[in-house]
């Protein structure tokens, strides 16, 4: 205690020096809780898109369905047992029948993949009310990904051919009813949503799906002839991703620790040089060398506590306006789920262990230039007489 | 009763290839109570053995024995305790830490021994009282004159009541009025406390309220009187 | 004078070894984390430019509108021409052909016949030319898990997970299967030199890797290629430039009548990666620039210390009847030989480590969990022209500028006072 | 080239000459002109690509419509490649992998060879009369010549067209033209026949063109340049050990 009142007394005396230091590693600091704050946001944004529009919490797979081999999906469907469809009753499940299909929009060719889905559900974010309609014809929705890349806007029509059951091809005029905005490529791109009828009806396959979306009000549970496919399965490449965007995060996060800690550092070496006779003087009236090397570190280390003060001075309200609203990153098509404007997410976890970082290696950076005190005469200290 | 024991005191330094003996051989008795002068040109070993005598520095050949220890067996640790709880040292250029106060510089001495608040602040104000800087103890060192300056070092040195006080040329910065002041107050504190003052010095003023004084001449008692003079001192006081 | 002061600068290690080692660290740090920013801001537009773009691209026209079907019978012809006139009309872009094509991985029983069966989505990209820079662009290397890169005609590497699948080992043959660019049917045996893992299971899936020379025989390609990428020499993508070089490439030799003629995409036309790009651009400028206030701060506070710690030796030489003004003359100097000196060294220093980091990647696999990503499991710098100087701004001018400061200092006290302190 | 063969054979099969005027008459007469115990067809096909047109010959040899093998003459990067069908099974062997590959599932469903036909169009070799329920439906006259024109239904499920078009001569009762539908009527390809000729007492198409009406191109031709009915053929020839030979 003794040791970090001198400390803050010393730093507080030193002025000017100080707050640049202290700045640097503050600013460091925020930086860290920042871009990382920004990657949480992205993460659980990025999660609960994929969630909401995509994957509920979990599906179900037809036991062939593979969604990267579209091979699989010729044979990846069955019928809703009495039990699945009282669960869809109670709006825990939704179905959604998936079938391969050739699109000539424009009188190009394009594989596509149809997508059944209720009108009625309310589990994913796709829009499927829209599909629900009396008018004569097929309607289909699709994503503005999808539109762009088929030149298609809405009430377009475009012809599309595919083969039900049996693989007798069958094929007609769908017409877009309308186009949604999405951030989850994977539902946009090369997809096509009709009513879940619609396409039993199509593919002649009465009351079937490839695959089951849970909502939260699903309690678990196996059922039987389905495979569950939970969260960490479904949402791999994004945690992969996420983490991987992490690591590269770290080394701007060492790098610019080590800005910060090079100031430190710096200053323990010219304080501890200009301050031999106040070494001397700690030594004479009776410190021993390791309580003045701790005077020092603590010292060095207490800029990491400073900072942190500063850092929270403007870095909360930067992160409350942030927070509020958020960092616009547009509309990139990148095949990644990212939100057009990220929330960043500062959970407090990351901020203490950003914290515990910063202290520690402050300390850390302090304590070494700190060591060469144990090695100076005091005699020669009290003359300043050390180079 | 010696306090302070010298035997046969050897100190020497390496310069270049070869050795500077500082001190050369030196025996010397302190006893409770003192008030000596350790006089000299620069360079006869006066600082030198003050640092000895503080466990600053040991022994080359011979022996030191401090208040029954031995300088030359004392660990770090041991000779930190020696000077926080018996010794206290005065420099010519004060080294009062620039960022605190007054009171708290003084306080720093009793802060190493845990001393706790109650007892602490009114050893410090004692300790005020003593060099009448009572009026000053939130003022930061450089907002003081040289010897005011010198007062809280002395009050810093004294507030711990230690047996001993090392003074290195405590004057060597002061006019001749703030000289006179300093060793007035130590004086006095040598008297009510008893404490041991050994101060290096080569300043006349200095000199004329000592009262032992020894030379030092290349590193050896060249001369070692005691003075009375108690008449003269106590009129100055 | 100044060889005077650099003397003094050499000899005296503790008042100029730690500035300009720190002053080095910093611009080492500014130069390399400028490389950084620029490189992980734009790792989906490289890997994007490595993988599929190029940086800039071309097709035939009827090739680039059927592109997902992966149509090689719509290949670019007389790509040797092709090649010829773009090295000499746009000699500052490396070319490269490459040709996508699918069909089977047939894997035989000791019969020769199928044992296991699955799609492929092959690439072919020059792996046997020795000034080929394909693999190194592609990450093919450090993405291989077992074996080796093909050495010969003949080899091929295919994804891991089907390898696994189907426990194909590496020196098994397998049969590609599919048809040429005339449509006949294709069958080729390649010995497995290895088997790789970029990352996504999209790319994974059905992975097959040859040489491209490999593959104008067997897909009947003589002289043809799915596309002509086009890669900056510098390594850097360039949109303005690209942007040109495409526009006067398809007024040059591009034919809306004619849809077998080539037609030029840059980067972000044909990844559809514009908004990101310049997002990208302006989060690295916006990092790099506070980075550069940051250092600069810390290397103001170097050049404030260097300068602080002389006041003794200030002293003496006032005493010996130095005037201040050349004192305040001759601490300016020392900065800027001190801040030169560190940010040579520094840049020096930076350039290279972001050279290497820019070729090897920092590979960060090991320490995650989980990494199936292809792209930021490798860090990669990126350096560019900017980077050889922008470490003298805090390097020269923040050192410089801090013992300005600190010598403003000598001004403000009195000779007699900077002169007690020489006795200390 | 097989499964052109097959779809031909198919077609084939179900085209009998005849008199009569019910639909199962007329395709009965369509079979006996176009169906044998066993033949061995010498052929080539035209390939018509975006860029370019490509020749194939091949001969193939049939029993029944269960078993058939072909080997590829002509060019010379498909001189060898053998391909084997037994029912519902497909294999292809190629000599300069001495490879046998089984083509199944979803391979079926691709194209062959950038043709107009899938894997499976050849495959499908069932008898329009045990998959197709048919009426005439009207008379037309096509380059001259007059023909019944009959609208075959799908009356089983797994069958590729819910429903057919087929214009039968009504002198030699050799199909003429055949378009493919899709369940919603959605014309979906579209095949020619013609250069009728007398073969063996039989008349028989030498030049069929098949087209995939939504895809662009010029179609895929196949020419009969020789065909024999009812030769002696080994029965080894079709088993896969034979593919290497």
């Amino acid at each position: 205690m003794l040791a970090l009142k001198l400390a803050f007394k010393n730093l507080l005396g030193a002025g000017l020096r100080t707050w640049l230091n202290v700045s640097i590693l503050s600013f460091a600091f925020v930086l860290i809780i920042f871009y990382n704050g920004l990657l949480d946001g992205w993460n659980r944004q990025g999660i609960k898109d994929t969630k909401e529009w995509e994957i509920g919490e979990g599906q179900f797979w037809h036991p062939e369905y593979d969604e990267l081999d579209p091979f699989t999906i010729q044979d990846a469907h069955a019928p809703l047992s009495e039990k699945i469809q009282k669960l869809v009753n109670e709006n825990k499940l939704t179905p959604i029948l998936i079938s391969e299909a050739t699109a000539y929009p424009q009188g190009r060719m394009r594989s596509v993949v149809l997508k059944g889905i209720d009108p009625k559900q309310t589990i994913s974010k796709i829009p499927s009310a829209g599909l629900e309609t009396t008018e004569k014809g097929t309607f289909a929705i699709i994503g503005k990904r999808m539109a762009e890349a088929t030149k298609l806007k809405e009430g377009d029509n475009m012809l599309v051919r595919w083969r039900d059951k049996n693989g007798t091809y069958d094929a007609r005029e769908i017409q877009i009813a309308a186009i949604f905005k999405c951030n989850v490529p994977p539902v946009d791109n090369g997809q096509i949503y009709v009513s879940l009828d619609v396409l039993q009806e199509m593919t002649n396959m009465p009351n079937e799906a490839t695959l089951l979306v849970t909502s939260k009000d699903f309690e678990g549970g196996e059922l039987e002839n389905w495979a569950f496919k939970d969260l960490d399965f479904l949402l791999k490449d994004f945690h992969a991703l996420i983490s991987a965007k992490k690591g590269g995060a770290s080394i701007m996060q060492i790098v610019l620790l080590v800005l910060a800690l090079l100031a430190i550092f710096d200053t323990q070496v010219l304080s501890i040089f200009r301050r031999q006779k106040e070494i001397g003087t700690y030594i004479a009236m009776g410190m021993t060398r390791f309580q003045v090397v701790g005077i020092f570190t603590v010292e060095g280390g207490a800029h990491s506590i400073l900072a942190a003060i500063v850092g929270a001075a403007y870095g909360i309200p930067l992160f409350i306006y942030l927070d509020k609203v958020g960092i616009t990153f547009g509309t990139p098509d990148m095949g990644i789920t990212i939100s057009e404007t990220i929330y960043p997410y500062y959970s407090v976890q990351l901020i203490i262990m950003s914290l515990l970082l910063v202290v520690i290696s402050a300390t850390i950076v302090s304590y070494l230039p700190a060591r060469k005190i144990s090695k100076m005469k005091p005699t020669d200290a009290l003359k300043g007489k050390l180079q | 009763m010696a306090i302070i024991e010298i035997n046969n005191l050897v100190k020497k330094f390496p310069v270049g290839k070869g050795f500077f003996t500082a001190l050369n051989d030196v025996n010397l008795t302190f006893g409770e109570g003192e008030f000596t002068g350790l006089v000299g040109p620069s360079g006869s070993g006066k600082t030198t053995l003050l640092n000895i005598i503080g466990s600053l520095d040991t022994p080359s050949e011979g022996s030191a024995v401090v208040l029954e220890k031995s300088i030359a067996e004392l660990t770090h640790k041991q000779s930190a305790k020696l000077r926080n709880q018996h010794i206290g040292f005065i420099f010519q250029t004060y080294n009062l830490l620039p960022v605190y106060t007054v009171y708290e510089n003084v306080e720093f001495a009793l802060l190493l021994q845990n001393m706790n608040g109650t007892e602490r602040k009114k050893a410090v104000m004692q300790a005020l009282e003593w060099v009448g800087l009572t009026d000053k103890i939130k003022s930061k060192p450089n907002m003081l004159s040289g010897g005011e300056c010198q007062r809280v070092a002395i009050a810093r040195s004294m507030v711990k009541k230690p047996q001993i006080v090392l003074a290195d040329e405590p004057t060597a910065n002061l006019d001749s009025k703030n000289s006179h002041h300093i060793l007035q107050t130590m004086e006095k504190l040598n008297e009510e406390l008893k404490t041991t003052f050994i101060f290096a010095t080569h300043d006349e003023k200095v000199m004329k309220y000592m009262k032992r004084i020894i030379s030092l001449k290349d590193g050896q008692v060249d001369n070692d009187v005691q003075i009375n003079h108690s008449e003269t001192s106590n009129l100055k006081l | 004078m100044i060889k005077f002061l650099f003397k003094g600068i050499l000899r005296d290690r503790s008042r100029s070894l730690l500035p300009v080692i720190i002053v080095s660290i910093g611009v080492l740090l500014t130069v390399f984390l400028s490389g950084y920013f620029t490189g992980v801001f734009g790792d989906i537009i490289d890997i994007n430019a490595k993988f599929t773009s190029g940086h800039v691209k071309i097709m035939t026209r009827v090739y680039a509108e059927n592109k997902d079907q992966v149509p090689n019978d719509l290949a670019l012809m007389e790509v040797g021409e092709l090649k010829t006139k773009l090295n000499l009309e746009y000699s500052e872009m490396e070319w490269v052909s490459r040709t996508h094509f699918g069909g089977l991985i047939d894997v035989p029983d000791e019969n020769g016949e199928t044992r296991a069966q699955g799609p492929a989505a092959g690439r072919a990209v020059d792996l046997f030319s020795p000034e080929s820079q394909e693999i190194e662009r592609m990450n093919i290397g450090n993405s291989v898990v077992k074996g080796v890169i093909p050495t010969k005609s003949g080899e091929a590497i295919i994804s891991d997970d089907f390898a696994e699948r189907f426990s194909v080992n590496i020196g098994d043959e397998v049969t590609l299967f599919g048809s040429t660019m005339n449509g006949s049917m294709m069958f080729h045996n390649f010995i497995v030199s290895g088997t790789i893992r970029f990352g996504p299971a999209m790319l994974d899936r059905g992975a097959i890797i040859i040489d491209i020379t490999d593959a104008q025989m067997i897909l009947d390609m003589e002289d043809a290629a799915s596309e002509v990428l086009g890669y900056f020499k510098d390594g850097l993508y360039d949109t303005e430039k690209a942007g040109l070089i495409s526009a006067s490439f398809n007024e040059k030799y591009s034919n809306v009548n004619d849809e077998f003629s080539p037609q030029m995409f840059k980067l972000e036309e044909d990844a559809g990666l514009d908004e990101y790009l310049m997002l990208a651009d302006s989060m690295s400028g916006v990092m790099i620039t506070f980075f550069i206030i940051a250092m600069s701060i810390v290397l103001w506070n170097t050049g404030l210390l260097g300068g602080l710690r002389r006041y003794s030796e200030y002293g003496i030489r006032l005493a010996l009847g130095e005037e201040k003004k050349h004192i305040f003359k001759t601490i300016i100097y020392e900065a800027i030989l001190i801040g030169l000196l560190g940010s040579v060294i520094g840049t020096i220093l930076g350039i290279s480590l972001s050279y290497y980091v820019q070729e090897t990647g920092i590979d960060f696999s090991n320490i995650m969990e989980n990494t199936t990503m292809m792209f930021p499991q490798v860090f990669r710098t990126l350096v560019k022209p900017a980077h050889f100087f922008i470490g003298f701004i805090p390097g020269l001018f923040a050192v410089v500028l801090g013992n300005a400061l600190a010598g403003f200092a000598i001004y403000k006290r009195k000779t007699a006072q900077l002169f007690k302190e020489l006795e200390v | 080239m097989k499964k052109n063969i097959s779809i031909l054979i198919s077609i084939l099969f179900f085209t009998t000459i005849g008199f009569a005027q019910t639909a199962d008459e007329i395709l009965d007469k369509v079979d006996k002109n176009m169906s044998a115990e066993n033949r061995i067809i010498e052929s080539s096909m035209i390939i018509h690509g975006k860029r370019n047109s490509r020749t194939m010959t091949s001969i193939s040899y049939s029993v029944g419509d269960k078993q058939s093998f072909t080997e590829y003459l002509s060019p010379a990067r498909e001189a060898g490649t053998k391909m084997l069908k037994l029912e519902n099974q497909l294999w292809i062997y190629s000599p300069s992998t001495d490879r046998t590959i089984q083509i199944s599932g979803h391979m079926l469903r691709q194209s062959v060879m950038g043709s107009d036909l899938s894997y499976e169009d050849m495959m499908d070799d069932r008898k329009l009369k045990d998959v197709y329920s048919s009426t005439v439906i009207g008379a037309e006259e096509i380059e001259g010549r007059k023909t019944h024109v009959l609208e075959l239904t799908a009356k089983v499920e797994n069958v590729s067209y819910h429903s057919r078009k087929l214009w039968v001569d009504a002198d030699y009762f050799v199909p003429m033209k055949e378009e493919l539908f899709a369940k919603s009527g959605q014309l979906l390809k579209q095949t020619t026949l013609s250069n009728i000729k007398k073969i063996e007492g039989r008349w028989f198409p030498t030049k069929m063109v098949y087209k995939d009406m939504l895809k662009q191109g010029d179609g895929t031709e196949f020419i009969i340049n020789d065909i024999k009915f009812n030769q002696k053929i080994p029965e080894y020839i079709f088993t896969k050990a034979a593919l290497k030979q």
